[in-house]
């Protein structure tokens, strides 16, 4: 739950690492209350928005975690294209926003609650047991060597991802496409 | 072009474009059945500056009607006025001095060129250009302070008078309109190089709209919206009054059907309307200005009587049925705008929103010149 | 530390002062330069050339009631001017204004303005949609679509630059020209012949993205009102409207310091914040020119633009980069 | 030229009957077609029909490539009539001005569309609607168009009070 957790002594609030955790707690507070708006809105725009807030926590948690590229990549493709890709979408099919998807049967409810609770407590049990070891730092966020990388180590996933977004392309133009006549 | 559309009839919804919006310069509603930025259908709802002109041209007498004329159309009034003296002095026979004459010409060219220039700015202001309104205001107030002096009027002109005129110009007056010619000319030249190059300019109007002749034919469109349609109809050429015939000038007429052969059209009739200015002030005879024999209370012969001229706008006609009395039993005024804008109706289906606003710019409306 | 986080504190109020005082006096500039262009005086009357205009306008606007139109969207209609204005201003933190004027200088400078001017879309998107005005949405959703369509070859464009200096960082990039307009980015070099086009596009696409005529299809008054702040009154459209100016600032900074030379002096003398700010108002100057002369273009017009022009030539201009620094 | 193959084409609708005389217009006239001097009346041909035969009237005109300058009443209330009067023009320099008149009693005021002839002639046929009461039978949209959405009163008509 609370990394700081590891740390032993309990840090003063207003000395270096305390104000990092704090920091550190309202980027936690901010995803999670994101990611609730997000599942709970009526609205499907209000759900964009909160998932707008749970990525940018989520991209300020990144840079927390010392990948500055990854967090601003987060906040470029997830809250600048994913999110209005979504709302697009949105837009297109919703004219009735308050339909709920079918009816729910009697043990949804329960059946639901259930596997949430047992997700939640391996969770955290898990994040009880494990071992917080601070790694060492691989490249300090750099461009550069997430390039090389990229390049030699994981060019077959960078190409693979290429190719999948090769593919959703297509299948957004063929998509767009058959609505016209021409 | 625009790309063809496809016709959802469940999937489109109603966008209100007036009686209050930017783009109807005026109180003019449409109804708009949109599917996204593409016009469905549309409804165009008139009468918001509806004041029943007609009614009052049957309780008023002839003389106490001329004023009325320039409240139809604010922006090109004086044209209106002539028709209705026209049309008076020619059911009542009057003889009109050739010194009238002129000045009728030389005021209501004058104020063609400010309308055209008025409409010249609102226009490319509607497509999103603001400065070239305000270059065109400041050479159309010239124009004003030049029949201001003469009339009294800035807009409301009731300068015309059965049988002459109110007032004879003064040489102040014919100076100048000698020096706003040129003036004027540089002033167009300017504009075509501001406005008419423009890539965007051209590529926002080249070949939307199109209006085929035919269709100008079956709603009775005239003016610079037939001409832009390739139709050679100009009431001053085809039915020629006043002393038009003495002039020589050319109607400008575009092929191409679109909004800009319609905008060429009233850029190049500023170029014809001071060619006749020009001319007008050159040969402009000595004489009287108002007729010698003329009833102090005009009444007309039993019949009706037909009038057209062409104003700013296109073909205005004014038709009077008389019952022989000081007043009119009937008096119609058949407006250009009118069968003008019923055209958009149906030529703006399938289009998108901005360019049949681009469109409705075209056609140079003036909402209360259409209500009445 | 604490010194760090006095420091980061005070960059980022004077970040905000910043903006909102460009703000405040590019209206200002921009009107009395629309009036000059269009031969009237423009705000004259408070105080000596109208500079009072700003501060009595932004009373006016902050002392307006908010209204919120019925059926809107209560919590998106509030939250989208906040959306508009914050990132534009967190986007001053990391640019260089000179050697030793930047807030917080980043390594990845340029990916952080971008990430950030991503993010306007989502204010205008939720603008549009939380108004609950037909015009409001029309006029979203061309917005968007513009700001998406033009973020590609900005990004590609501004991929090339960094391609060429070896970094994302905006004070490096400016370093690396420095000493004279010949070593300006906009000058074809031997790695890149094509940089004239991509300042070209870069500029083009700086417009655009900050919803400027004649890309303001988002507002576009003659057809959709005001657009998507059409039921804004008050601060809300307050903040909207500092917003767009605080992207303008940006945007002439972020075309300054990747094709200008920063704060580099043409002629290689005296190097210098003033430099730096005569170049962006000389662009943002540019940027008011071209609003007050040119007609909008349309909706596919705009997108024809983008994607069948600007995306390919700046594709094949980072291709072309990238093959000749591999040769050279 | 058009003039007399228009005057021709008109007369031919009332074959048999006796051309009309040239009588002052305001009075009643019987069906026929007019010339009319141009100088003194500002058009050219003047055919008086019975409702019956206007679509035969307009489609005349159409075929000979006239545009439509406006449709018209008036109120003839000493006759208990009421009055259509069509007014057709041409773009090309051989003017003809035509009127197309048609007299309908003024308790049933009734005559048909020409809106399927000239697409032009909607508004002018609402408009008449709405100062006179006209009804123009097969007319799609018969809602009034300058007055009120829902006006029930026509102001042109002579015993219109305010």
């Amino acid at each position: 739950m609370n990394p700081s957790m590891a740390i032993t002594e309990a840090p003063g609030l207003f000395t270096a690492n305390g104000l990092t955790g704090l920091i550190f707690l309202v980027m936690m507070a901010v995803t999670l209350i994101g990611g609730l708006i997000a599942c709970t809105a009526e609205r499907l725009v209000r759900s964009v928005a909160g998932l707008i807030v749970c990525f940018i926590g989520v991209a300020a948690l990144y840079y927390f975690l010392n990948s500055p590229f990854v967090a601003l990549m987060q906040i470029l493709i997830y809250v600048g294209a994913v999110c209005i890709t979504i709302a697009f979408a949105i837009m297109l099919a919703a004219p009735e926003e308050n339909k709920k998807n079918g009816p729910a049967g009697p043990l949804s409810g329960p059946l639901a609650f259930i596997t949430a609770g047992i997700v939640t407590i391996g969770l955290i049990v898990m994040a009880m047991r494990a071992k917080f070891t601070s790694l060492p730092k691989v490249n300090g966020g750099s461009v550069k060597e997430i390039g090389i990388q990229f390049l030699t180590s994981y060019s077959m996933v960078f190409e693979l991802i290429s190719i999948v977004l090769l593919i959703a392309i297509i299948g957004a133009l063929v998509i767009a496409r058959a609505g016209r006549s021409k | 072009m625009s790309a063809p559309i496809q016709l959802r009839p469940d999937e489109t919804f109603l966008l209100n474009v007036g009686p209050q919006h930017p783009a109807t310069h005026g109180v003019l509603r449409v109804k708009m059945q949109m599917d996204g930025e593409y016009i469905v259908k549309a409804e165009t709802v008139l009468g918001y500056v509806h004041r029943m002109h007609e009614k009052m041209g049957e309780n008023r007498t002839y003389a106490q009607y001329l004023p009325n004329l320039s409240r139809l159309d604010y922006l090109g009034a004086l044209g209106y006025t002539h028709g209705h003296v026209l049309a008076i002095e020619r059911a009542a026979g009057i003889e009109v001095p050739e010194r009238a004459e002129y000045i009728r010409a030389i005021t209501v060219e004058l104020n063609r060129v400010a309308s055209h220039l008025f409409w010249f700015g609102a226009f490319v202001m509607d497509l999103g250009g603001f400065s070239p309104l305000m270059y065109a205001i400041q050479d159309r107030e010239h124009i004003l302070d030049m029949l201001e002096a003469v009339t009294g009027a800035r807009l409301t002109y009731c300068y015309y008078r059965f049988g002459g005129l109110y007032n004879d110009v003064d040489d102040d007056f014919i100076e100048a309109a000698k020096r706003f010619i040129p003036r004027m000319r540089k002033s167009l030249k300017k504009y075509d190089a501001l406005v008419s190059g423009n890539i965007i300019f051209q590529k926002r109007l080249e070949g939307i709209a199109p209006v085929s002749a035919e269709m100008c034919r079956k709603y009775g469109a005239t003016g610079p919206v037939a001409r832009g349609s390739g139709i050679n109809f100009d009431v001053r050429k085809n039915e020629p009054y006043s002393v038009y015939p003495e002039f020589d000038f050319d109607v400008p007429v575009y092929h191409e059907c679109d909004s800009l052969a319609r905008y060429k059209v009233r850029m190049d009739e500023m170029e014809q309307s001071l060619r006749i200015i020009e001319q007008g002030l050159e040969t402009l005879p000595d004489g009287p200005i108002m007729a010698e024999k003329k009833p102090k209370n005009i009444k007309l012969p039993v019949g009706d009587y037909y009038q057209a001229v062409e104003t700013a706008r296109g073909s205005f006609g004014i038709r009077i049925v008389s019952d022989g009395d000081k007043n009119a039993y009937r008096l119609k005024l058949r407006s250009p705008t009118y069968s003008n804008m019923h055209l958009f109706d149906e030529a703006c289906e399938g289009m998108l929103i901005m360019d049949a606003l681009a469109f409705m710019g075209s056609l140079d409306l003036v909402i209360p010149e259409i209500d009445r | 530390m604490s010194l760090t986080l006095l420091n980061v504190i005070v960059a980022v109020v004077i970040a905000i002062a910043f903006a909102a005082v460009n703000a405040a006096y590019l209206v200002w500039a921009e009107r009395r330069g629309a009036a000059r262009i269009q031969r009237r005086p423009g705000p004259n009357i408070n105080g000596p050339f109208g500079l009072l205009q700003p501060p009595l306008d932004g009373i006016k606007l902050m002392t307006k009631q908010l209204m919120i139109p019925g059926g809107a969207d209560k919590i998106l209609f509030m939250v989208a001017p906040v959306l508009a204005m914050a990132p534009a201003i967190m986007s001053f933190v990391t640019i260089p204004f000179s050697e030793g004027i930047a807030a917080h200088n980043m390594e990845l400078g340029v990916l952080v303005i971008f990430a950030f001017a991503s993010m306007g879309a989502m204010a205008i998107l939720f603008a549009g949609w939380g108004s609950r005005n037909k015009y409001s949405v029309m006029a979203s959703v061309r917005a968007v679509s513009q700001n998406v369509s033009y973020e590609i070859p900005m990004l590609i464009t501004a991929i090339t630059v960094v391609m060429t200096t070896g970094s994302m960082d905006l004070k490096e990039i400016s370093m690396a020209q420095s000493g004279g307009f010949w070593h300006w980015n906009i000058f074809p070099s031997l790695q890149s012949p094509l940089m004239p086009i991509s300042f070209i596009i870069f500029f083009i696409c700086s417009l655009a993205e900050t919803n400027r005529a004649p890309f303001d299809l988002g507002e576009a008054e003659s057809e959709l009102v005001a657009g998507f702040h059409t039921e804004y009154g008050s601060m809300g459209f307050g903040l909207f409207f500092m917003g767009e100016y605080a992207n303008i600032v940006i945007g002439a900074s972020l075309t300054t310091i990747l094709f200008l030379g920063g704060w580099d002096c043409p002629f290689g003398m005296f190097p210098g914040v003033w430099w730096f700010l005569l170049k962006i108002y000389l662009l943002i100057a540019t940027f008011i020119w071209i609003r007050w002369t040119f007609p909008r273009t349309t909706i596919y017009g705009l997108l024809n633009l983008s994607w069948k022009i600007l995306i390919p030539i700046s594709l094949f201009n980072l291709l072309l980069t990238a093959g000749l620094l591999k040769v050279f | 030229m058009i003039l007399e193959t228009t005057q021709q084409a008109l007369q031919a609708l009332f074959a048999g009957s006796v051309p009309a005389d040239e009588a002052e217009a305001g009075t009643p006239r019987g069906n026929g077609v007019l010339t009319r001097d141009y100088k003194t009346h500002g058009y050219h041909l003047d055919a008086q029909v019975d409702a019956a035969q206007l679509l035969a009237a307009v489609t005349i005109l159409d075929e000979g490539g006239f545009f439509i300058e406006s449709i018209t009443g008036v109120d003839w209330i000493k006759e208990n009539q009421l009055e259509v009067i069509y007014d057709f023009s041409r773009y090309d320099f051989d003017a003809c001005r035509v009127v197309i008149r048609t007299r309908i009693p003024r308790d049933k005021p009734e005559v048909p569309t020409i809106s399927t002839i000239y697409a032009g002639a909607n508004w002018h046929e609402r408009e008449t609607h709405d100062f006179f009461g006209i009804k123009f039978a097969g007319h799609p949209h018969l809602v009034p168009l300058l007055l009120p959405e829902d006006a029930d009163f026509h102001p042109l008509l002579k015993d219109f009070k305010a």
